[in-house]
């Protein structure tokens, strides 16, 4: 990669990094040019996959249906105008719904049946134990139609230690991906841009 | 005709997709797919529908000269120079467009989030307090885990990375599973909701 | 001022300076730490050995630019991997904000590395609009969505793709992803579909798929950094990852050391509050 | 309260008569039309749809609407009161995900009951928004609490502010907010993401109790560490569904309830068997076996 074109990505780099002194104009600016970016990046891709891959070279490729998703699509558009905004409600019902419907096998038969089946372990070992205990105890814990008193309370308690548990090994992991992060950039900072050090 | 219209519509395509889901007929197979194409390619428009409102707002911005409208003339001129990139020239590697992304929209993206590590480091010390016993528990675990994740937790106790590997293996699992099996009720309450007609936020006010 | 406000009226910027310092240091003694491979990385690498030579497999890149620190090291290994042994590989990415464009830039620059040829020995499909729509079409068939490749190409004239047209015909799925559409490769290509799936992720998502992996719903993970340089270890290349490991460790014994301090802060202002 | 009589009921009613007739007749017919391996998920399918119906027209006519008091809940009220004594604002931020999430929706019922309070004791009230489309949702749940409250000329417009930017510059704007105005109480409820963690240490350092609430995973940690009270992934939805009093989510929780317990019975039974060897465990882990 040409020296001059690094040096573009680290002054933006900079930029962005001198947020953490203070907010300041130069930090606008580089947050502005990246939302502009990306924006523009979401146009210029569909505009290949969706008007040109999906629609244009199929059509005079000769399917011809696809004149009526083509039609619906340009229907969302009618939303910018407050008066006809329920036109557009024909489409976005059309792609919800049809989310709506792969959804609900996907977490019923996709999530909810092998992960129950995969809990059927035997209890002899303190790891099946545990994983059982754990998932039982951490369902009741999310169960809200009855006061978490008496026997149902010490399940529920049960239950958010073993989620507390949880959320700090998350912690920890988090605390690593974020780390990983900052080295990669300063890598980048130090090693392929300045060659200070291989 | 304006209510029942988009419910009738939600109704037939997710009831389409329930029954494609249990039917490996070849007929059923080759139709969904092509449906799926087709909601594919309207999702499609509805994605440049967020950029263009993007754009109004901003061309809003600078014809009322509102506060700092000269950093909304900066995000026009880099989405249209994008656009104009993709649209005219195409968008895959030896293009504008691409050397745009690859040089600075993603590093810049990459350097957005690499800041949280600092903003972690800071409110690990002024914020993160073990206020409560469950605080205390949460804390815990992730400083046994980050140790455990490190070659120097490994010269502190050598058991160290088997014990953080073991915390994640057993009880994260079994917290994961609970939270997966719970949280997958919910979203099939709320698909089934909208398929049904029964939910109509989702369409928006407007 | 008693040493408990000081504490806690410390300028955070001070505290930015010192991880700051503590990432740029290592980099100039490079002291590489002995990597102990976890169970998962194990299972991946030999699921990916076990497959035979030649055999097409799936990557797809459902990563946005965000987290390409840790992402892209396991993706090279991952691919450098496939190309070793001679597979061949199909990839897409259902990330609009970046993920086809970062596809394309790793598999062109480990594929010239490697001497193999777009069309014959990889395949960028590129992106299509609304993730559920594009993984449960190609369950019945691939051309049903991708008509054509990133580029435009028709996918019929890529040689690869010839007898490729849904996930029964990919020995394998090796998903490189820092995001929920994970979750949808899992339960809708892995468990309606049957396709075999592994994974190389973010930390970030490491701890939710260990429900994946006890389940079999997963064959195998590499979890952020750590799993990157576990894996390259494997392969017998030391490379991105592996070098990173020095400033991490620095930074977690830094960032738990912030945790012990802030905490004894907090306990002496509220000990001193309290009445005598 | 939507009606059970009319063209909405006539969907439903086809599925639930359908579905087990459809079933058994395909099963009869040569293979091909309906894949028998996936009975299981049918009637999975099936009795939870049922159960949703049921206890949504239940919860319409009021019956099994009981929610155990969730303690993230009693804190909002409580430091509504506390900005009111101490004659500071509250600052309620519904996420910083678009309204097509479910988080920023459950935020915005909260949102509701909030301002309703706010708007009788004249508690000044701050709600920085991200996106155009819950700005909008947000200003008119706002302006229509303070008119039930019979004081439609208290809601000041400035009240539900447009604070543009990513999540840096949103954040950036929102702290500098917190610090000049020093409201008494943060309440964060809805989608968050990286910004989750410099909200949290701003409000600390402005001296706020702090009460929030998210579905991610990997941001609850943050919030737990840095806020004195959390409402953990389906407690968010729990909240809104108990101050919303919608039939359609006090409905949809008690199935999923119901689900809990019916699975957690299913766990222990397979898991009993499986120790103990019964014959007839791996006919019952079949059952649950997807294919």
């Amino acid at each position: 990669m040409s020296f001059l074109v690094m040096t573009i990505t680290a002054l933006f780099t900079l930029a962005l990094y001198s947020f953490l002194y203070k907010d300041n104009p130069v930090y606008r600016f580089a947050e502005h040019v990246f939302a502009g970016l990306s924006a523009g990046y979401y146009a210029g891709l569909i505009f290949q996959t969706v008007l040109v891959q999906q629609l244009w070279v199929p059509l005079w490729g000769g399917q011809a249906w696809l004149i009526l998703p083509a039609l619906l699509g340009s229907l969302m558009f009618v939303r910018l105008s407050p008066k006809h905004a329920w036109v557009s409600r024909v489409a976005i019902a059309f792609v919800i719904g049809a989310n709506s419907g792969i959804l609900v096998m996907q977490q019923l038969h996709g999530l909810v049946l092998p992960q129950v089946a995969k809990t059927f372990v035997s209890m002899a070992s303190v790891q099946g134990v545990l994983i059982v205990v754990g998932v039982v105890c951490t369902l009741i814990y999310f169960y809200f139609s009855k006061p978490h008193t008496g026997v149902l309370g010490g399940v529920a308690t049960l239950g958010i230690w073993f989620i507390m548990i949880s959320f700090g090994a998350h912690f920890g992991y988090t605390v690593m991906a974020r780390v990983s992060l900052l080295i990669g950039r300063v890598q980048f900072l130090v090693i392929d841009w300045l060659h200070l050090t291989s | 005709m304006r209510g029942p219209l988009p419910l009738a519509v939600a109704f037939l395509a997710g009831m389409f997709m329930i029954v494609s889901f249990f039917s490996p007929h070849p007929a059923v197979e080759k139709a969904s797919g092509d449906f799926l194409n087709w909601v594919s390619i309207v999702s499609g428009f509805s994605i440049l529908l967020g950029v263009v409102s993007i754009a109004q707002n901003n061309l809003a911005k600078v014809k009322r000269r509102q506060k700092e409208w000269p950093y909304a003339v900066v995000l026009l001129v880099a989405l249209a120079v994008m656009l104009a990139g993709g649209v005219l020239e195409g968008t895959d590697s030896g293009t504008v467009y691409d050397a745009l992304f690859q040089n600075v929209q993603a590093p810049m993206m990459t350097t957005m989030f690499s800041m949280l590590a600092f903003f972690i480091a800071s409110a690990a010390y002024r914020a993160f307090r073990a206020r409560t016993l469950q605080a205390t528990l949460l804390l815990g675990t992730a400083v046994i885990v980050m140790l455990g994740r490190i070659p120097v937790g490994q010269a502190i106790y050598d058991g160290l990375p088997d014990l953080a590997n073991w915390i994640m293996a057993v009880p994260n699992t079994a917290v994961q599973r609970g939270i997966i099996i719970g949280a997958a009720l919910g979203g099939a309450a709320t698909a089934l909701r909208i398929v049904l007609g029964l939910e109509r936020t989702y369409m928006g006010r407007g | 001022m008693s040493l408990a406000k000081r504490l806690e009226s410390l300028d955070r910027r001070w505290i930015f300076l010192l991880i700051g310092l503590s990432v740029v240091l290592p980099m100039f003694l490079p002291i590489t730490f002995p990597e102990r491979i976890t169970s998962q990385t194990q299972a991946l690498y030999d699921t990916m050995e076990s497959l035979p030579e030649g055999s097409v497999i799936m990557v797809p890149f459902e990563v946005w630019p965000s987290t390409l620190p840790e992402t892209e090291p396991i993706a090279r290994a991952a691919v450098r991997h496939a190309f070793r042994r001679q597979m061949k590989i199909v990839s897409l990415s259902n990330v609009g904000g970046g993920g086809p464009s970062i596809a394309d830039r790793v598999l062109r620059e480990e594929g010239n590395a490697a001497g193999k040829v777009y069309g014959i020995d990889y395949v960028n499909l590129g992106y299509r609009a609304n993730y559920l729509a594009v993984l449960s079409g190609m369950g019945t068939s691939i051309r049903s969505i991708y008509q054509t490749d990133y580029s435009g190409t028709p996918v019929d004239s890529l040689p690869l793709m010839r007898n490729v047209d849904s996930y029964k015909d990919v020995a394998f799925i090796f998903a490189i992803a820092d995001n929920a559409t994970l979750d949808y490769w899992v339960s809708i290509v892995g468990e309606r579909f049957g396709a075999k799936i592994g994974a190389g992720v973010t930390a970030v998502m490491a701890p939710k798929m260990f429900a994946y992996i006890d389940a079999g719903q997963m064959v195998g993970l590499l979890g952020g950094m750590k799993g990157g340089a576990e894996y390259e270890k494997l392969l017998g290349l030391p490379d991105q990852s592996t070098r990173g490991m020095g400033a991490q460790s620095l930074i977690h014994l830094l960032i738990i050391a912030f945790i012990v301090l802030g905490n004894v802060g907090f306990f002496l202002s509220r000990r001193n509050a309290r009445p005598a | 309260m939507p009606r059970f009589g009319g063209a909405r009921w006539t969907p439903v009613a086809w599925l639930v008569w359908a579905a087990p007739v459809w079933a058994q007749a395909e099963a009869t017919t040569p293979p091909g039309w309906f894949n028998t391996d996936r009975v299981n998920a049918l009637v999975l399918l099936v009795v939870f749809c049922a159960a949703l119906l049921l206890y949504i027209r239940s919860a319409a006519r009021g019956k099994s609407t009981y929610i155990r008091p969730l303690p993230g809940l009693e804190a909002v009220e409580d430091g509504v009161g506390r900005a009111t004594e101490m004659g500071r604002p509250v600052l309620f931020i519904p996420g910083t995900g678009d309204v097509d999430m479910a988080e920023t929706l459950a935020g915005l019922a909260v949102l509701g009951r909030i301002a309703g309070i706010t708007a009788r004791y004249d508690t000044p009230l701050m709600v920085p928004c991200l996106y155009p489309m819950p700005l909008a949702a947000a200003d008119e749940v706002v302006r229509q609490a303070y008119t039930d409250a019979g004081k439609p000329e208290a809601f000041k417009s400035d009240m539900v502010r447009y604070m543009a930017g990513e999540s840096f510059g949103f954040s950036a704007a929102v702290n500098g907010w917190m610090m000049r105005e020093r409201p008494a109480t943060n309440i964060f409820l809805g989608e968050f993401t990286a910004e989750s963690l410099l909200l949290a240490e701003t409000g600390n350092a402005a001296g706020a109790i702090q009460i929030a609430g998210t579905a991610r995973p990997e941001q609850l940690p943050f919030f737990i560490a840095a806020c004195d009270y959390t409402l953990l992934g389906e407690e968010l939805y729990a909240a809104s569904a108990y101050l919303s009093k919608e039939p359609k989510y006090l409905g949809s929780l008690k199935a999923q309830d119901l689900f809990k317990v019916i699975l957690t019975v299913a766990i222990l039974t397979g898991a009993l068997a499986v120790t103990f060897g019964a014959s007839w465990a791996p006919v019952f882990q079949g059952w649950f076996e997807a294919s």
